[in-house]
């Protein structure tokens, strides 16, 4: 067995609300390997991102342990292990959006010249090259969306936090985007955890998808990808595919109330 | 700035017709008081027009008042003690230099207040406590000690000032540097940003709106504090000077004029800070 | 030089009991007792100087003489309390804080008044207590009624310019749904605009708590009846009785404190959503 | 050799003697390099002088004496005043005609350690200050005659030389105004005298700056009675406020002459023994209990004068 | 022809930034028909959102008229002709989910009975009863989106604008609420304006779909569905659907940069 890069065991998390705990996480075990390219798909709710956020040390577990790079979720934070992307873009509005792709990278001590690189780098990856100038608000909200994904790319971690980073992007852009996240992860060899609603999606992108289902917030299914590490895009269309696409769904159906 | 004229003259134009209104009906039971003990019968537009010309009206018409303010500005040299030009300034240095020195302790305190566990639950309740000391009293004393050690002239006012302005900034500050959402410090967390660049990233720049909206207030306090820190330094010079002067007089056009003066100062010294606070939100684009 | 030292040793003393207290876990306890013990330690670090250092009485008495004339002086200070702090402070607070918040909301309802009333405003607010309090006892006699107008002018500016502030202090969307609804004037104030406006408005309530006690008091040095706080204050000063000044003094202080505790519970409460708040449980 | 002078009040030709001495170089004739610092409302002369901002100061001798029973050992040094210049000035028309319908009325009286006079007249009349019916209403009056112009008193305190004439300017005329001089009521107390602390006369070098100031200061009184509308002049000059009139220095100065008249500088020991019963015989609260001990000297006008 | 329930001719919106003016909307012409399911589609920052402000008249056009309901956008608001699902969920923080659903009911006056009425049928309809007491920030990413949509039908309005009101939710919700929209707009027969990134939830949904196109924001492709009003969910396999979608997806294409 190689080296785990995150391990989660028997992790549990139960918020205190003005009605009453809430269990978002209990008795999650999970091990992430380096290079893994992991999904979580679940029903809203279910603690996906808590799930995340416990991997960022944002959240601290109210049971279980979590490692990172073999180390503890804190230390990993301190040692700038990975980069995060937030559901909603959280951009900064009194910086503009070149302003707030560099800002970790000033916080990282880059250097000026460098800083001016990547900037443009990442913005012309996720097409806002052109928009540099412009404050959050004067942007459309795929456009925020965009900027944020860009500025968790910006610098080099070797791992990559993703909480829906495509949800706000017409299927296009979100199949261009798609492929250039595969092609970073087969060139740089990151490891992702990678949050998703789109079934297909998470087929197309991971080595392994991870199935939770929500009261309390648990894994009831990981399913690993047969599929090969090169994939041009229209793989979706092989049986292959469509198979585990049909297993996702039966596991994320099970987790549902609704029959439909 | 056109586009304010209209507005403000309505205004200032309202409170005119207030004011001399006011006049009349303060001053009249004087008029006719006076005119009882000569005997005489007054008239209504005699003792309306005796109500705007008193030597020490209750209430000053605003004519008497520019009267005054012209004699004193512009008439008088700038040197001279009669120059309210002259005591302005004498207040305005105490002013500027405590306000400098409240905002800057303000912003310590809160900084500190808000990074440091135990300056957060120690400092604050005695910060407040400090402020229900009522500084006129203490003042003299604080004159005489800091006498006693070699301190005297701008400082001690200074330190009055100060006193009385930084409680604003602290307050506001606090409030503004925790005011970031939740979200955007964890995203700080994520690229374990130092303290200080949190600081100068995130809690200061969100902190902008109550900052400025708690200088405007620290700067009208420091006004009067140096008005305050003038009375105990033997009252010789400045605004407050001015103004006791009057008050021991009984010369209200005198005490209308310097405290229409000071109330003028602390209208630029604010819509100063408004300024600056428009300028720095639109570069941040939040304006 | 023996107290000078036993007032530095308490000095570190206190603090470092206070870095052990901050770093136990959080609890209504140490929430208490932190201040405490820093008040605690600047008494003891005061006692210890004055009499180390030889300080005159009549320029600053040590604590234990402003205490054991607190405990014989009860009558006096409770009179002037409800002189100064109940029918001064309190009402010239409430009349004043009201006032401005009304005129807030004036001034944001008609950009007439906003642009015409707000820089009038400003500068008819700033203007000094010193040349206002003398005015005012000749307008409103020398009780308390003085007092209040003189409280109601300092605590104005602060109550206006917060208030002002943060009624426009909602976000851009949040106003957008509200628009959506055809919401009515009122309706997006009472629904959107003052909630989102209470963080400002509460950060006015708060400075004007100790504003309207410094007002009330030093109104009282321009004319007043021979009761008061700031009457015995300024009278004491002249006998030399700072023991006295300084027991009005501890009064005003656990007042203002009070009252400013009482609305920053109130702030507490109505604010419990804002960030500044929902971080520190 | 340096002296610093803590004086009263604010600049005014009360203080005339001093301004005057300064201006005309009668200090530097005795080497002297002497700094006046002006008073106000809330300047405690006692106050200052404990912290060591000054060294002589100008107070009235009730507080002196009710400072030196607190703690605080002054002594006087020297007193170019003779009379008092205090009075309670009433409205005709608010039916005040002798101290006997004083009761029921509203009264005006400084405080800041000058109500000492103005109590121990009241309790020699048995007059309570309580507010109750048979007493009077007290209030603490500002800086100015306001309470008297709108009626909010009955009677104010002021001075020969100050306040009355503000009354007087407000428009009213003397036929409409009753006065109540404590000189005329035999409750005079001493004003203005020069207090040190008692500690620094065992200190000779000390001792011999005093005489110095003293013999200059009293060169300043002398000429400023023979020169009343020069001493004005120097006065409003000295007056960095720039808000005294030259009218009212003018009469200010001719009315402390009057007080000032009779007096070479000296203490006499007979108006010291009168300000002291008065103060004690306060009734159930005098200003001060025991006859104060070593609270005045000739040592340095005997030598000063002579 | 029908009434126009909404009509817009040549539409002009310039935004004037920073650096220079944008061009949202240009030459936007369209005619919205009674009972008329409108998907519009196109690449993040083509305009869609402003299109939907503007009928909602939260923007002004600097060109062109837009009318609503026969009136002007400014009246139709007025009239609270219609619901606005916002792209983010906006909840006011210091209002629990109960009360940010009841809010828009309070405001048009509805009687104490119904507002708790409608509150419980509308937050179990997006599935989020029993989450009545807790605060938005209480809520995951998805959730909240849900008290944005839920707090829209709360109340009868005749028009529907929502602005990407899926986005954040995953396949199976995203399914049953749209199988719970069409039966509510079949029933009521409300018009929508419905802004999406999804092509099959497009195709699925609308009666027409506007396709968009960026850099000026215009119109490309109008695509009229000739699928039936009645649509079970696995019509998205039948030919008709897929070749629908299809024609859909290359319009989109053709207003992308990239080839891929
Ligand atoms: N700060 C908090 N306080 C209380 N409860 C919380 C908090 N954050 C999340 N929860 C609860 O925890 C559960 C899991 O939330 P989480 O955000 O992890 O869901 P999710 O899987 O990311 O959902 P989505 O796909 O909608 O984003 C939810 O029931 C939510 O209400
Ligand atoms: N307030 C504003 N000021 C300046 N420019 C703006 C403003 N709002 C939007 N824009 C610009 O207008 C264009 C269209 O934005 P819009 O929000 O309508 O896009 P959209 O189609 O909704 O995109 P998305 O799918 O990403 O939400 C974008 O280029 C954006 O940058
Ligand atoms: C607060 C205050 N304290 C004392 C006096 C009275 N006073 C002290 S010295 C002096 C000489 C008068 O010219 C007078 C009247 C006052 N007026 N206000
Ligand atoms: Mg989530
Ligand atoms: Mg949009």
């Amino acid at each position: 067995m190689s080296m785990s890069i995150i391990a989660a065991r028997d992790l549990d998390l139960t918020f205190q609300t003005n009605d009453g705990p809430v269990h978002a996480l209990k008795g999650v075990d999970l091990d992430i390997a380096k290079g893994d390219f992991v999904s979580f798909i679940g029903p809203s709710g279910c603690g996906k991102t808590t799930f995340l956020r416990c991997m960022a040390d944002l959240e601290t577990p109210t049971g279980g342990s979590i490692t990172v790079n073999g180390v503890s979720a804190e230390e990993a934070r301190k040692s700038r292990a990975y980069g995060y992307v937030f559901q909603a873009a959280g951009l900064y509005p009194w910086r503009t959006i070149g302003r707030n792709v560099s800002l970790p990278l000033e916080i990282m001590g880059y250097d000026k010249a460098d800083i001016r690189a990547r900037v443009a780098r990442v913005l012309e990856l996720v097409d806002l090259a052109g928009f540099e100038k412009k404050f959050p608000w004067q942007l459309s909200g795929g456009m925020q969306q965009r900027a944020s994904i860009a500025r968790a790319l910006a610098f080099d971690a070797d791992i990559l936090l993703m909480d829906e980073p495509f949800g706000a992007l017409d299927e296009i852009v979100r199949d261009h985007l798609n492929e250039q996240l595969l092609k970073l992860w087969d060139r740089t060899n990151k490891t992702i955890a990678f949050v998703t609603h789109s079934i297909p999606e998470a087929v197309y992108l991971s080595t392994r998808i991870v199935v939770m289902s929500p009261r309390p917030g648990r894994i009831t299914d990981v399913i690993e990808s047969t599929l090969p590490r090169n994939r041009p895009l229209d793989i979706r269309d092989t049986p292959e595919f469509l198979e585990i696409a049909h297993r996702v769904r039966e596991g994320l159906r099970a987790g549902h109330a609704y029959e439909g | 700035m056109t586009r304010n004229a209209l507005p403000i003259l309505t205004i200032v134009a309202a409170i005119f017709v207030l004011w001399y209104a006011a006049a009349v009906w303060l001053n009249a039971a004087w008029a006719y008081d006076r005119a009882g003990r000569a005997g005489v019968e007054l008239s209504y537009t005699e003792m309306v027009a005796d109500t705007w010309a008193q030597d020490k009206p209750k209430l000053p018409a605003p004519h008497q008042v520019a009267v005054e303010l012209w004699e004193t500005t512009v008439e008088k040299n700038i040197t001279s003690k009669r120059s309210l030009i002259y005591h302005s300034w004498i207040t305005l240095s105490a002013t500027l230099l405590g306000f400098a020195m409240g905002t800057a302790l303000g912003i310590a305190l809160a900084v500190g207040i808000v990074y440091n566990r135990v300056m957060d639950m120690s400092v604050m309740p005695w910060v407040i406590a400090s402020q229900t000391i009522p500084i006129l009293a203490i003042a003299p004393m604080i004159i005489v000690v800091l006498n006693a050690v070699g301190i005297s002239g701008l400082l001690p006012k200074a330190l009055i000032s100060m006193y009385l302005s930084f409680f604003p900034v602290v307050v506001g500050m606090v409030k503004g540097l925790r005011s970031p959402g939740v979200m955007q410090l964890d995203q700080m967390k994520t690229w374990n940003a130092s303290s200080g660049q949190t600081f100068w990233t995130l809690r200061l720049p969100s902190s902008m709106p109550y900052l400025f909206t708690s200088m405007k207030v620290a700067m009208a306090a420091s006004l009067v504090g140096a008005i305050v820190g003038e009375l105990p330094t033997g009252a010789v010079a400045g605004l407050g000077a001015r103004l006791l002067a009057g008050s021991y007089y009984g010369q209200t056009i005198q005490i209308w004029s310097a405290l229409l003066m000071a109330a003028a100062l602390a209208a630029v010294l604010v819509s100063g800070i408004g300024l600056i606070q428009r300028i720095v939100l639109k570069r941040m684009g939040m304006a | 030089m023996g107290w000078v030292l036993a007032g530095l040793v308490a000095w570190a003393l206190g603090w470092l009991a206070n870095v052990w207290l901050a770093r136990l876990p959080k609890s209504r306890a140490t929430g208490l007792a932190v201040p405490v013990i820093f008040g605690i330690t600047l008494l003891v670090m005061w006692e210890c100087f004055v009499r180390g250092l030889d300080v005159p009485s009549v320029i600053l008495p040590p604590p234990s003489a402003i205490a054991a004339r607190f405990a014989i002086s009860t009558g006096i200070l409770w009179q002037d309390f409800v002189q100064t702090v109940i029918k001064g402070a309190l009402s010239g607070y409430v009349m004043g804080c009201g006032a401005a918040f009304l005129i807030a909301v004036a001034i944001d309802r008609f950009p007439f008044l906003q642009r015409g009333l707000l820089p009038v405003g400003n500068f008819v607010a700033a203007l000094p207590i010193i040349g206002m309090a003398p005015i005012l006892v000749m307008w409103f006699g020398f009780d308390w009624q003085s007092k209040a107008a003189v409280v109601v002018v300092m605590v104005f500016f602060p109550m206006l310019v917060n208030t002002v502030q943060g009624l426009q202090a909602s976000e851009r969307m949040q106003r957008d749904l509200m628009r959506t609804y055809g919401s009515s004037y009122w309706q997006t104030l009472l629904k959107l605009r003052l909630p989102a406006a209470m963080p400002f408005i509460f950060n006015g309530l708060k400075i004007a708590t100790t504003l309207a006690l410094i007002g009330a008091i030093v109104a009282e040095f321009f004319g007043s009846p021979i009761k008061g706080m700031g009457f015995r204050i300024s009278t004491s000063v002249g006998q030399l009785a700072l023991d006295l000044v300084w027991a009005e003094i501890v009064v005003a202080a656990i007042a203002g404190s009070a009252f400013y505790g009482g609305v920053a519970l109130l702030e507490k409460a109505v604010t419990f959503w804002h960030p500044s708040q929902r971080g520190r449980a | 050799d340096e002296v610093t002078l803590q004086l009263k009040w604010v600049t005014q030709a009360q203080f005339a003697g001093y301004y005057v001495a300064q201006d005309k170089g009668f200090y530097d004739e005795e080497g002297l390099d002497v700094t006046i610092k002006p008073g106000g409302p809330d300047i405690a002369p006692t106050q200052v002088i404990a912290g060591g901002g000054a060294d002589v100061m100008v107070d009235w001798m009730p507080a002196a004496l009710a400072a030196r029973e607190k703690g605080l050992p002054l002594v006087n040094i020297a007193q170019p005043f003779k009379s008092s210049g205090m009075m309670l000035t009433c409205r005709k028309d608010s039916g005040v005609a002798t101290t006997d319908d004083l009761p029921g009325k509203t009264l005006g009286v400084w405080f800041f350690g000058n109500e000492f006079p103005f109590l121990s007249w009241m309790s020699q009349l048995g007059i309570p200050t309580d507010g109750s019916d048979e007493g009077v209403t007290v209030l603490k009056q500002g800086f100015n005659v306001d309470p008297l112009i709108q009626n909010q008193a009955a009677c104010i305190s002021t001075m020969t030389y100050n306040e009355y004439w503000q009354v007087i300017d407000a428009g009213f005329t003397p036929e409409d105004l009753v006065v109540f001089k404590y000189e005329d009521q035999g409750v005079a107390t001493l004003e203005d005298g020069l207090y040190v602390l008692e500690d620094n006369l065992d200190d000779p070098d000390f001792v011999d700056r005093m005489e110095l100031f003293v013999r200059a200061s009293m060169k300043g009184w002398k000429y400023a009675q023979e020169n009343p509308d020069e001493a004005a002049e120097i006065v409003l000059d000295n007056d960095a406020t720039g808000a005294q009139t030259e009218e009212h220095q003018k009469r200010m100065m001719g009315e402390i002459a009057k007080l000032t008249a009779g007096s070479n500088g000296a203490l006499d020991p007979e108006d010291y023994e009168r300000t002291v019963q008065s103060l004690l015989a306060g009734g159930s609260d005098p200003v001060i209990t025991q006859e104060p001990e070593g609270a005045w000297t000739h040592a340095i006008t005997d030598k000063a004068l002579n």
